[in-house]
């Protein structure tokens, strides 16, 4: 077995920032990957719209926050707004094109659950809740979602819907009024997963360098579905590591050892 | 109209026991010195309100002063989930504990339609989302123009809402600079308010006439507590203490770990020890 | 994303005839230069969109240009009615016009739900006011947690939306300071926007974080033209340029004079001219 | 014939800013006596709230602005609003104690008329419309009306109910779900009428000096009414003069010699 030059992790991290273009406006949530979107920003695009809930517009820290409100936010960002303003000026108002999102639990379809293990009343697990993801979900003119593979986070069946992705198939959204894309993409430690247009399942579209099919497949609590051509992820490139390990390092430094937590 | 008075006063004359009370802040400016205040003071069956309850509604809540929670997220920032507040809903802990659940967007709607003196704030969203099939408060409206139907939740009107700021003028006008997240919004929507600052100034002459300004006939009380955001932030005064928070999680995991802390930190504490608490941390512009 | 162009470029791009149209500005920052631009491009059948039609509503339906106005208040501001608006209004002259009227609460209300993507806005509105009798476009939603109805109207989505700026950066962020009016919302509420700014700096590093601020990726084109707010004022440029404002009342009391002073002050004139007419007048701080 | 030391307008500006207190909160619309709100700051009620509808929150201007929207307006402030936020959280938000309101046609139950003369669709004469008024008169505490007096003003049926009084007499606000007093104060050249509280009729409550009942009653549309009891208004303070014609002549000075209009 060889010791690959990068982690899973970062892997993981590269394949979302080289899903983001100069021209988005991306909505950074709540334990979503800004380590990402701060990468695309610090290499192929500059010019990328970042964008965090507590307010901040166009946004451009030099290390990590810790959280969605970290002051860096403010002190880089173009403007800063009340955060109903950002709920209904720039989210609700449809100015966003990416919302970031990571998951509990995620289905096939994109429909993820961030709110409760068990039943909502009487909770086995109590997680977090949604914060702005329902809408984010809904608003947005895609959905990335992120998350390490594992049989208990991609499940058959979710247990709560904070947020929806394709229901129960393609077709759900517009029967419900949005006329937003929703998740198209699903970014993981193996593989990149893209929403099929027929069905609105999620399907392997590109595996991670080292990545298996079986892997992916041992990985994943539903039946995991690959492409006609299943492509390789390129291996990150000198820049993009260099980029994603200083961010990182310039965060830790910044915050201490613990730094670095996305959400 | 503003009135200038101790923590210990404010928090007395303004929170009863029974009473809906929202202690916001978002990431920034958390009024933690006017939360142990009110923890110091015993009050009980509180409906607490806020987007991001955090260590704060965590303590309020293990010391058993909360009936009622009304949220949009509950996680420690930047680090995890609030272990207090899972006790209280998963094992009942020192009390059971009633949610009353929202997304970000319903939340930061209704705090704008209790400011703007409506009874409930109408917005798109929910579309799909299970809270709005466990919720019994999200409703909808039908647009009479065009029928697109648009959810509907009551405004929130607290009968207290706190918030910590920089600086109020010897007025009584207060600013709000950086992140201001709900905070203009939960003082105008609630019946009464108490705003922590950390300095008084003598006026704002030199401010930037958008600012974030409370008038000072908006507000009920205010106290001067430097450093009552720690371990949250107050930009341009001092920077947030990660290591509080990452500490908070271990604290917080164990009944009597928690107990043991809340007595040295918050009930044998005074409003003035939150000064000491930033005078290491580092200042930021 | 905002590109900078010549203000004959603007408008040549995004206004076409019969389309919808919204110069704001509330007393500050009327958009002038821009105004007197799409008069000397011709454009017709527009919709015209504005809280307080003034002076350049005025010379726009007196140059047969509109074919509708949406508005709450049609006065020439400190000075009295509007005479080419009475005039097509009262006789039809030089065309019919067709109005729709609001109050400013609901016009300013049905600016925000534009820019939050709503199809209405709700208010508490129009209580035994007659226009609420006369323009179908008032209607009602009951809130379904209280019962109480409230007042509804259609969002407003002009296809264009015009304002006046103190600067843009040199990336395309456009600085409002001041009365900021309804500014923010016709931009973000329009479908293409162009805004003329006095000047481009290199940066707002300095600006206040909560400043009035529109990313260039919410703006379609910027034109620089110095003075382009005249004879409005500029907060931090010029002051308003009051005998301006009462001469009007004179030039639009009659038809021929009216004409002849568009001909001489608009149609043979340009853009570059309403730097001189502010040279002269006082800098405001 | 006497010359009387101060004029009608004069009078008539000083009955209205007695009327109002160091806490009231004034919002200040199109047409509406900036004059007297201002005098009021400047003597007996330096602190009252001056709220002008353009989003100058707390404003004390040393000269009368030309229009609602002047710069100084801005400048003194305690703070500027956007447009929407006025009328959302200020206005509607129920935080204003006293609306002024002119008036072109004023019926004697304080409903007003400032949009048309004539048919609404076929007016003789187009007024400039409401502004603010239809809220104002709602949602303000108690409203307060000043005008000279003409029959062509105040009159017994007005064209078009811009902003809603008492209706067709007490009772009516409250029918329409209105909990707040509306028009409470008329503030003529001749006299102070206060509402009835059975009727909601406004009655002539003072008679300013020189004025008579007899000119009351001719320079009004609608039979007079007057109270039992009518007392006299008393004649202009040396101070409050001084202060009113201090800021007239501040006034115009600034603007020219054509300033100092209230709208």
């Amino acid at each position: 077995m060889t010791t690959p030059s990068f982690s899973r992790d970062e892997m993981m991290t590269i394949a979302a920032a080289r899903a983001l273009g100069n021209d988005d406006v991306c909505f950074v949530g709540i334990g979503a990957p800004s380590a990402a979107c701060n990468v695309a920003r610090l290499t192929h695009a500059p010019n990328i719209t970042l964008i965090y809930e507590s307010g901040t517009i166009g946004t451009a820290p030099s290390v990590l926050p810790l959280s969605i409100g970290d002051g860096e936010l403010c002190e880089t960002a173009v403007t800063t707004v009340s955060v109903p303003e950002m709920f209904r000026y720039w989210l609700q108002g449809g100015r966003v094109t990416i919302g970031f999102l990571g998951a509990a639990q995620l289905d096939r379809f994109g429909n993820i659950n961030t709110t409760v293990i068990g039943d909502y009343d009487t909770p086995t697990v109590r997680l977090p809740g949604g914060g702005g993801a329902p809408e984010i979900a809904s608003s947005c003119g895609r959905i990335f979602i992120t998350m390490k593979q594992s049989r208990r986070g991609m499940v058959e069946t979710i247990d709560f819907v904070t947020s929806f992705g394709h229901g129960t198939g393609q077709g759900d959204r517009r029967a419900l009024g949005l006329d937003t894309r929703g998740p198209t993409l699903l970014i993981t430690d193996l593989a990149i997963w893209k929403s099929d247009p027929e069905t609105g399942e999620f399907v392997v579209s590109s595996l991670h360098p080292g990545a298996t099919r079986q892997a992916v497949v041992e990985t994943c609590g539903w039946t995991a579905r690959f492409a006609d051509a299943v492509e390789d992820t390129p291996a990150p490139s000198e820049l993009e590591l260099t980029t994603l390990r200083d961010l990182k390092a310039r965060t830790a430094k910044a915050h201490g050892a613990s730094g670095g937590s996305d959400s | 109209m503003a009135r200038f008075m101790t923590l210990a006063e404010a928090m007395k004359e303004t929170l009863s026991d029974g009473d809906s009370v929202a202690f916001e802040g978002f990431t920034h400016l958390i009024p933690h010195a006017a939360a142990h205040e009110a923890i110091r003071q015993g009050k009980t069956d509180l409906t607490l309100i806020r987007m991001t309850p955090d260590v704060i509604y965590d303590q309020m809540i293990g010391m058993g002063m909360a009936r009622r929670l009304v949220f949009s997220y509950a996680g420690n920032p930047g680090v995890g989930l609030l272990r207090r507040l899972r006790d209280a809903v998963e094992n009942g802990w020192p009390r059971k504990l009633e949610i009353e659940e929202h997304s970000h967007a319903a939340m930061a709607n209704a705090y704008e339609a209790g400011a703007s003196g409506l009874p409930m704030a109408v917005f798109r969203g929910y579309k799909g989302a299970g809270l709005a099939k466990v919720n019994p408060n999200i409703k909808s409206v039908t647009c009479p123009f065009t029928g697109e139907v648009l959810a509907a939740v009551p405004a929130l009107r607290p009968d207290l809402g706190v918030i910590h700021a920089q600086k109020a003028n010897r007025q009584g006008d207060v600013l709000i600079e950086g992140i201001v997240g709900v905070q203009k919004e939960v003082v105008l929507a609630a019946k009464r308010s108490v705003v922590t600052v950390e300095e008084v100034v003598e006026d704002f002459a030199d401010v930037h006439p958008n600012a974030c300004v409370l008038p000072r006939w908006t507000i009920s009380a205010i106290a001067v507590v430097p450093g009552g955001a720690h371990p949250s932030y107050a930009q341009g005064y001092y920077g947030r203490d990660n290591p509080s928070y990452l500490e908070w999680d271990g604290i917080a995991a164990d009944r009597d770990r928690f107990r043991a802390w809340m007595e040295t930190n918050v009930l044998q504490a005074k409003p003035e020890d939150f000064a000491d608490r930033v005078a290491m941390l580092e200042k930021r512009p």
